[in-house]
């Protein structure tokens, strides 16, 4: 399909048309990214900062049952949990956080395939749309991305001036979602989306992941870790803000005396928690050695295994850090200490 | 685990309102339960034998019993577990009857409130872990608290025994207020002579070492175990060297400035004093806030006389330290202060009887050192105002006490009958004098007291009238006594020469202060509590701490007498085995956990907490954590719920046991 | 203001610690937490109105503590912390040098112009503008911008509410949380060994972020710094949820003062409120 | 819809020496009360941790109960003390997010007061059933159930 | 100062002088009396013995009114309406059920919360330096009995500014004004109250003995805060010495009167004149030299 043009009047019309047909619509708003009540809510800013948590949440939930179980005098009866099949659209998002499902999808399909990930995101539907913002904290160029990269968007929006965007299909899916609103379209205009894509600024690539990830493969012991770690405080707000952090640790919950639910929660490598064993011994002890193991497995550890960077250059860890730790600060280090090698 | 459960009809008692076969039944379902059943009795020896014989068949290792409260049988099952070989705390009770069936009719709802309970109790047993009880080593030695009648009672029982005693007596004699005392009912008895003899066997004794003018500064430590500071204030008088002529008093130029606490301010005293003359130890002290000496440095006439140089100006307070097994308090009462309103706000003084505004008002131990042949008046009964003899006295009891709006709502027991002495001893004495008594009701329960009573009305003509006085007013040198006789229904007026006051016995001013010393409970009247008032009743509930006399509550010589024996007995019972046996019920450190904020020590009212370092290989401190001490321990799990990480933890109540029961709810 | 550099490196110097916590400027204002351990690493130190971060928080973190005696730049507020981390015996007096700042109030957050509408909520009233304990005092207090205090009308607001109103307000608010335990871990006196909620026997604190497991753990967060919580927060600062946290921290700290006149983090001498008792406490609520 | 009364569920959590044997006594003085609170024996106040009260609540209590000696009265002294002031900051948090303060109730019922045990439960009960279910608890604790 | 005032019927009938003279030295001593618009019957007396919830709701009505009005306090000079308003307020906070039942009879909704004071409190709130510095003259020749009676210090357990037994409030204000006080046994004893009208004879008893009481230590008047007590000792004062015969006189005034002297106030402006036994003649005349100076 061609590239259509669509006014920000008939995306909001379209979005309320899902909404009637009891789609979830999802789009980043002032407070995240929200479940819309109404399509007039839609902003669709892109010059907007990112969101303070990716929406990771609606396709990897920051808490879910797994399986309900009832006990018995000696038995223990397991009941499924239903999914609901609801279709999900994620509307105007940024490249960075588009980009995340893709990313995930390996880790939750490679030896066991995750099916609440899955039927979630088999319904949804990503509409990604291209990025005009840019701060300190963006690095998304460094990680193989860039504010008009349309990878792992169905549908991928450009605007062009204040109420009209471009439409570009993506995927066969994307084609299929966008067929029931093909009154809204209006046919596109050669060019003038590609000079809106000329125009966006790019953050500046500020390392080179190749020689990042070589750098950590020799430096498991180095000084390095330690003088940056040290300040971190432990808690997980850049792993849940992260779009694609995806541990999760299980828990059972009784709610009552013989009924209960195992669900699944949002763990964070920064907890020392995190790897304690049940001896008592913790191979990641001090707060170092578990910075050590974010920044290794985002971009080593992960690329080996699933040949894919774990970042998307989003910033929103950065952004948020109690005591602003710099991802993109300490990564561009190590690709310093790599040039230097 | 495997469970046994088992049901309690307690004859009828249960089994009337909740269906026993459908608890037991219910309980089979329940996780971990392999056994259960009910019966008639499961106390009984048989009862006792299907739980025994249901360990042996069944290898249960955790005994869930409904029956009556745990504080009835719990000892009983418990023995009974541990006698068929499994751990007595792994055993569980359930309380179906004064919890379930005496307090519900609804057998439907009364059956299913029991199921819930036997629920919160086999959850609970699943998490019991096997416990010993903790052994502690007795230290034979016996602190008694006081130094009256009940405290001298104890200290010569327990010495007589063979085992030490420490008396110590916060005044400088010994004798307490029975010393004080003219006759004793219902006998007349001469107070004095039955007391020195006693007196004097104290000092004499070998096992006995007498403090007097001290006082316990502080208690530490627990039964068994205690380490306890006294101070002993200075007298000014080296008691090594003081032969007790008693010519320091005599020459002593200080007559008229200080009143004698003995005489109950009727007297003078010297300001170097012996209290009275069979004071013992018979060894004056210097009042300092009168003592010429002490105020400006120019008289020193004690030092002068003294031939032995016994006279210390320079003397300060010692503080001496004692290790001590057993504490029997004995500190006594005090008399209701009318004069003036008490501290508590909400209790009113008897401002309208005029006591501290007319000296011919007098309260119960002021008449004493008057009809008293030691008193000031040498047993002649004058009154204070003027020396004249009384020719009408009016005794008002109940002041005080049986008065919640002005004193106290407790009956003070000992006044009807002292009333009666008073009124006796007056009569017998001024024989054409009238003795009035305003009472409520005559309380005269004891060996020959209601007959003692009843000689003061109809032989020695007491006139009793039933009722209150309303207002006592001096007109012409007379009291005129405002009073209401019920049973006439009549107001009544009597213009009287003096008025006896028959105050209330109430606790000592500092007893709480004591209390908090040694740790343990006193009630809102200031009196020391019994464990429990019918089978407990001279045990305080901190172990190892007995009480004896009127400190517990208001009671007379023989009962003091009686419950100070029964203290020391208690005493002794202690000190029959070498090692004492206690609950294993106290808190335990998780050191990994600890932070080491120390909340645990500072709620902890033994001061069982200790700070331990932790230390690396190499002898560094790691970190400092809390420690208990498990002799000092109690068991109340305060600190368990003071610590935020639960690093603390109360064994027989952790918080996997309480959270497992909480989650039987539903 | 002093020259920060400078003060800094003489605590190096002159051998009075060994390595000393302070803010390094990141790009102009925005400042940044930091553990210089030698003289050198003392060259970025700043002060500035975005010294943000309450850096006692690193008083108790192992790592921090292998260095031995610490020196730590503290407004008024952070040495709060310290005079509570004292109460709790978790920091030795002698082991920590303190460079008291006088303080004229921070920003609310980085990338913010200071003025009465950006100054930080918990700078309003503040009374301990001067630290109440240092060993060396650096700046001079000045005028601070006049605000309002919004959360204390937020607060008084909450108050006249209905149980169901005030329910579903925080119900909403804590159903946003996601159990990240930035609140706790940017906490100074969040300090245990093994916070109440990772503890799994038993689960007093569900660890999910669902409904319930996030209503248990904010209301015993709160109660947990109940008589405790010194007000700098930081939890709420590090909340990336923006779940209101102070209201419920601050409605503690008014129930210590209006129960007990005790306000914390004032006197390391004062026996804590919880762990201390008046036998003449508040009985009205209790039949 | 239902014709039958509201019975709530109340947990009450009572110090082993004061309260538990108050409730004995009414026991023993066979006096009748609602028979709608589970009591959990604590060896004392002090025991008790706002922790328990709270998962008291999630565990679908209706209301709790939290009882023990009279000051001054305590088995060990202080713990009713320091029991006290935790309960003045913690009653107030609940009240402050909208926990009813009709559904945690404090007493002192001395060993003595079985009559005072029975008053206090049923006038707690009462209390409990003018307020009806716990629905705001309720409705946070069914967020995830079996399949509904 | 403005503060609820609360007249009550004697005030304007039989103690007419006590409700003249309290308007008058209140306004002497900037005090704003504001009436209860619209006031009724206290409920004392026949009130309370015929029905409880009766009295209860008259109290009520006033106390409801005042609240309207927004007083935040309400003073009431009369003994029994004081103590009618006061019991009231803390018999409906003790229980809701009743103040229930009782704001359905009075038909108005009741907040409970204003305070009731008696006269000796108000001279309290004003305070004595206030009182010294309106002082004209100093009443240095009157030796005064104060009379409490029975209602002014009870129900102890409602009031508590004094003790009930040995009350001294009454005492230390009146010595406020110059005049020295008598130490004298009856100040609380009864003076027949309401058996005035059905038992002249018990009020002829117990008030005589009052009167000698007072006058026997000395007193050579009687200051008393209470109508009934009022008319008892001053009305019936007549017949006391009618059925005994030498029996002396003695004037008996209101507490606002003396204070009233004190504050330069004359006979009639406090209604001294409508007294039935006459303030004496002596004193008068030494107040009178006095004011003349």
């Amino acid at each position: 399909m061609d590239e259509k043009i669509i006014t920000k009047e008939n995306l909001k019309a379209m979005c309320s048309e899902l909404l009637k047909n009891n789609v979830d619509v999802i789009s980043p708003l002032e407070n995240g990214y929200l479940k819309l009540k109404s399509g007039d809510e839609l902003t669709l800013d892109s010059k907007a900062k990112h969101t303070k948590a990716s929406f990771k949440e609606y396709v990897f939930p920051k808490t879910e049952p797994i399986i309900f179980y009832k006990k018995s005098q000696s038995d223990v009866e397991l009941l499924d949990v239903k999914m609901e099949d609801k279709q999900t659209v994620i509307f105007g998002a940024k490249p960075c956080d588009v980009r995340s499902i893709g990313i995930l999808r390996k880790v939750f399909n490679w030896d066991y395939k995750d099916e609440f990930f899955n039927v979630r995101t088999n319904n949804t539907i990503t509409i990604g749309m291209m990025c005009q913002f840019c701060d300190d904290f963006c690095f998304c160029t460094s990680v193989g991305l860039s504010p008009v990269s349309s990878e792992g968007s169905d549908i991928f929006l450009i605007p062009l001036d204040e109420n009209n965007f471009a439409l570009r299909v993506i995927t066969p899916k994307g084609e299929e979602f966008i067929k029931p609103f093909g009154k809204y379209l209006m046919d596109g205009i050669k060019g003038k989306s590609e000079a809106a894509e000329k125009n966006v600024k790019f953050p500046e690539k500020v390392f080179d992941s190749e020689k990042v990830k070589e750098w950590i493969t020799n430096n498991f012991e180095n000084e390095y870790w330690n003088t940056i770690g040290k300040m971190c405080l432990g808690c997980a707000q850049c792993a849940f803000v992260c779009p694609v952090c995806h541990c999760f640790d299980i828990v059972d919950e009784d709610y009552n005396y013989t009924e209960g639910r195992r669900m699944k929660n949002w763990d964070g490598c920064q907890f020392d928690m995190f790897t304690l064993h049940a001896s008592g011994h913790n191979p990641r002890d001090i707060q170092s050695k578990r910075y050590r193991q974010r920044i290794s497995h985002k971009f080593k550890y992960y690329p080996d295994k699933f040949n894919e960077i774990l970042c998307t250059g989003c910033g929103r860890c950065s952004r948020g850090c109690p005591v602003s730790m710099d991802i993109k600060e300490i990564v561009t280090g190590i690709g310093e200490l790599a040039n230097k090698v | 685990m495997k469970i046994g459960v088992f049901i309690c009809h307690c004859g009828e008692n249960i089994g009337r309102t909740v269906d026993c076969v459908r608890v037991a039944k219910a309980c089979s379902f329940f996780p971990n339960v392999v056994h259960s059943v009910e019966y008639k009795y499961m106390c009984s020896d048989p009862g006792q034998n299907m739980i025994k014989q249901a360990i042996k068949d069944l290898k249960l290792d955790g005994v869930v019993v409904g029956s009556c409260s745990p504080h009835m049988h719990e000892k009983t099952f418990r023995k009974a577990v541990s006698d068929a070989g499994v751990n007595p705390f792994l055993c569980e009770i359930a309380n179906l009857r004064e919890h379930v069936s005496w307090v519900h009719d609804d057998k439907e709802v009364a059956t299913d409130k029991a199921i819930d309970l036997m629920r919160f109790a086999v959850e609970k047993v699943k998490r019991n872990a096997p416990l010993k009880t903790i052994q502690v080593p007795v230290t034979k030695r016996t602190l008694v608290i006081g130094g009256g009648i009940a405290g001298i009672q104890a200290a010569l029982d327990v010495a007589n025994a063979g085992y030490e005693v420490v008396l110590v007596e916060k005044e400088p004699s010994i004798g307490g207020h029975m010393s004080q005392l003219s006759e004793t009912f219902p006998t007349l008895d001469c107070s004095q002579c039955i007391l020195t003899p006693r007196m004097v066997e104290v000092y004499q004794h070998p096992k006995i070492k007498l403090m007097t003018y001290s006082e316990v500064e502080k208690v530490e430590g627990f039964i068994g175990n205690f380490k306890v500071t006294i101070r002993k204030k200075a007298r000014f008088v080296d008691d090594t060297l003081c032969s007790g002529c008693g010519d320091c008093a005599i020459k002593c130029p200080i007559k008229k400035k200080a009143l004698s606490e003995f005489d109950e301010k009727l007297a003078f005293r010297s300001a170097i004093y012996v209290p009275f003359p069979q004071a013992v130890p018979n060894i004056p002290v210097i009042d300092k806030e009168v003592c010429t000496y002490f105020k400006n440095g120019k008289c020193s006439m004690c030092v002068k006389v003294c031939g032995r140089n016994a006279i210390k100006f320079d003397q300060q307070d010692e503080f001496i330290s004692e290790d001590i097994g057993a504490i029997i308090v004995a500190t006594g009462y005090k008399l209701y202060t009318i004069d003036k309103k008490p501290e508590a706000s909400e209790i009113k003084g008897y401002g309208e009887y005029g006591y501290g505004k007319y000296k011919d008002v007098v309260d119960g131990l002021q008449f004493e050192r008057i009809a008293s042949a030691s008193g000031p008046t040498s047993g002649e009964f004058q009154r204070p105002s003027d020396g004249k003899t009384p020719k009408k006295i009016v005794f008002i009891q109940c002041v005080g006490s049986r008065d919640e709006s002005k004193g106290f709502s407790y009956c003070s027991k000992i006044c009807c009958m002292y009333t009666a002495k008073h009124a006796m001893l007056y009569k017998h004495k001024v024989h054409d004098g009238e003795a009035y008594v305003f009472y409520m009701d005559i309380r005269a329960g004891g060996k020959m007291y209601e007959e003692f009573v009843r000689r003061a009305i109809e032989e020695d003509g007491v006139k009793y009238i039933r009722g209150r006085v309303s207002r006592i007013y001096e007109e012409d040198g007379k009291y005129i006594v405002k009073g209401e006789d019920t049973l006439a229904g009549v107001p009544i007026q009597i213009d009287a020469d003096m008025v006896v006051l028959a105050t209330a016995m109430v606790a000592q001013t500092d007893a709480p202060k004591l209390a908090q010393t040694i740790g343990m409970p006193y009630d809102n009247y200031g009196f020391y509590s019994e464990v429990h008032p019918k089978l407990r009743p001279v045990e305080s509930s901190t172990g190892g701490v007995f009480l004896a006399g009127a400190c517990n509550s208001p009671r007379d010589i023989p009962d003091s007498v009686a419950m100070a024996s029964a203290a020391a007995a208690k005493a002794l019972v202690l000190f029959g085995s070498d090692m004492l046996e206690r609950e294993p019920t106290i808190a335990f450190v998780n050191e990994n956990l600890c932070a080491g904020c120390f909340y645990c020590k500072k709620v902890c009212a033994y001061n069982a907490i200790e700070v331990k370092q932790i230390k690396d290989k190499n002898g560094n401190v790691i970190k400092e954590v809390a420690f208990v001490n498990s002799g000092l321990c109690q068991g109340c799990g305060t600190c368990n719920a003071t610590c935020p990480s639960k690093a603390i933890e109360l064994i027989g109540y952790t918080d996997e046991q309480i959270y497992a029961e909480i989650a039987a709810l539903m | 203001m002093d020259d920060i550099k400078k003060i800094a490196r003489e605590l190096f110097t002159s051998g009075k610690v060994n390595a000393v916590l302070g803010y390094v400027s990141i790009n102009g204002q925005r400042t940044k937490p930091f553990l210089a351990t030698k003289p050198e690493e003392t060259d970025n130190f700043i002060i500035n109105k975005y010294i943000l971060n309450n850096l006692t928080v690193y008083l108790t973190k192992k790592e921090i503590l292998k260095y031995g005696k610490i020196g730590i730049f503290a407004k008024g507020c952070d040495v709060k912390a310290i005079v509570a981390l004292l109460q709790e015996s978790q920091i030795k007096r002698e082991e920590v040098y303190i460079v008291g700042i006088n303080c004229n109030g921070v920003c609310a957050d980085f990338d913010m112009e200071f003025s009465g509408e950006t100054i930080a909520l918990k700078c309003l009233n503040c009374e301990v503008r001067t630290p109440k304990l240092y060993d060396e005092l650096i700046g001079t207090t000045e005028e601070m911008p006049k605000a309002d205090d919004g959360k204390l009308k937020m607060i008084r607001k909450i108050e006249a509410l209905s149980s169901a109103e005030k329910w579903d307000i925080f119900e909403e608010q804590f159903d946003k949380c996601i159990k990240c335990y930035a609140c706790r871990q940017a906490c100074p006196l969040c300090y245990c060994e093994r916070c109440i909620s990772d503890k799994s026997v038993p689960r007093w604190i569900e660890s999910s972020a669902s409904k319930r497991g996030n209503f248990s753990w904010n209301i015993i967060r709160a109660f947990h710094l109940a008589g405790r919580c010194i007000g700098c927060n930081e939890c709420e600062r590090a909340c990336p949820m923006e779940i209101p946290l102070s209201l419920l921290n601050r409605k503690m700290a008014m129930v210590a003062q209006e129960e007990f006149k005790y306000v914390s983090g004032l006197d390391p001498n004062t026996p804590t409120l919880i762990g201390s008792y008046d036998l003449k406490d508040d009985e009205d609520f209790i039949e | 819809m239902e014709n039958k009364t509201f019975e709530p569920k109340i947990i009450a959590f009572v110090c082993n020496w004061c309260t538990y044997t108050g409730a004995d006594l009414a026991g023993t003085s066979r006096m009748k009360y609602e028979p709608n609170v589970r009591l959990i024996k604590l060896p004392c106040t002090g025991r008790i941790d706002p922790v328990m009260i709270l998962k008291a609540f999630e565990k679908g209590a209706d209301g709790v109960l939290v009882s023990g000696c009279h000051p001054g009265d305590c088995h060990y002294n202080a713990g009713n003390f320091h029991a006290r002031r935790r309960w003045i900051m913690f009653h107030k948090l609940l009240d402050f997010v909208g926990i009813d303060e009709n559904r945690l109730h404090f007493s002192w019922v001395s060993a003595s007061e079985g009559k005072k045990f029975v008053d206090v439960i049923n006038g707690f009960v009462n209390k409990v059933k003018a307020k009806g279910p716990f629905e705001k608890y309720e409705k946070i604790n069914k967020e995830f159930v079996i399949n509904g | 100062m403005q503060i609820g005032y609360y007249p009550g019927c004697s005030l304007s009938g039989t103690a007419k002088e006590y409700g003249k003279s309290v308007r008058a030295i209140f306004k002497q001593l900037d005090v704003e009396l504001a009436d209860v618009t619209d006031w009724s019957c206290c409920g004392a007396t026949s009130g309370h013995v015929t029905s409880h919830k009766l009295a209860m709701a008259l109290s009520a009505r006033n106390l409801a009114l005042a609240e309207k009005q927004g007083l935040k306090e309400i003073f009431a000079p009369c003994a029994a309406c004081f103590g009618r308003l006061a019991v009231t307020k803390q018999e409906l906070k003790n229980s809701p059920a009743l103040k229930e039942e009782i704001e359905g009879i009075i038909e108005d909704k009741l907040n409970n919360t204003i305070e009731i004071i008696n006269i000796i409190q108000l001279f309290q709130k004003i305070g004595k330096e206030k009182i010294a510095e309106k002082k004209v003259l100093d009443l240095k020749n009157l030796k005064a009995a104060c009379y409490y009676g029975c209602l002014l210090v009870r129900p102890f357990n409602i009031l508590h500014f004094d003790d009930a037994e040995q009350p001294t409030s009454f005492e230390e204000l009146v010595k406020s004004t110059g005049a020295e006080v008598v130490e004298w046994n009856y100040k609380l004893e009864c003076c027949g109250a309401a058996h005035s009208l059905p038992r002249k004879d018990i009020v002829v008893d117990l008030s005589k003995k009052i009167l000698d009481d007072a006058m026997k230590h000395g007193a050579n008047v009687l200051v008393v805060a209470c109508p009934m007590c009022h008319s008892n000792l001053d009305m019936r004062q007549k017949n006391i010495i009618k059925a005994n015969p030498g029996q002396k006189e003695i004037p008996v005034l209101y507490l606002s009167e003396l204070i009233g002297l004190c504050l330069g106030l004359d006979n009639k402006q406090l209604g001294i004149n409508l007294h039935t036994i006459d303030f004496n003649i002596r004193l008068k005349k030494n107040v009178e030299e006095e004011v003349a100076k």
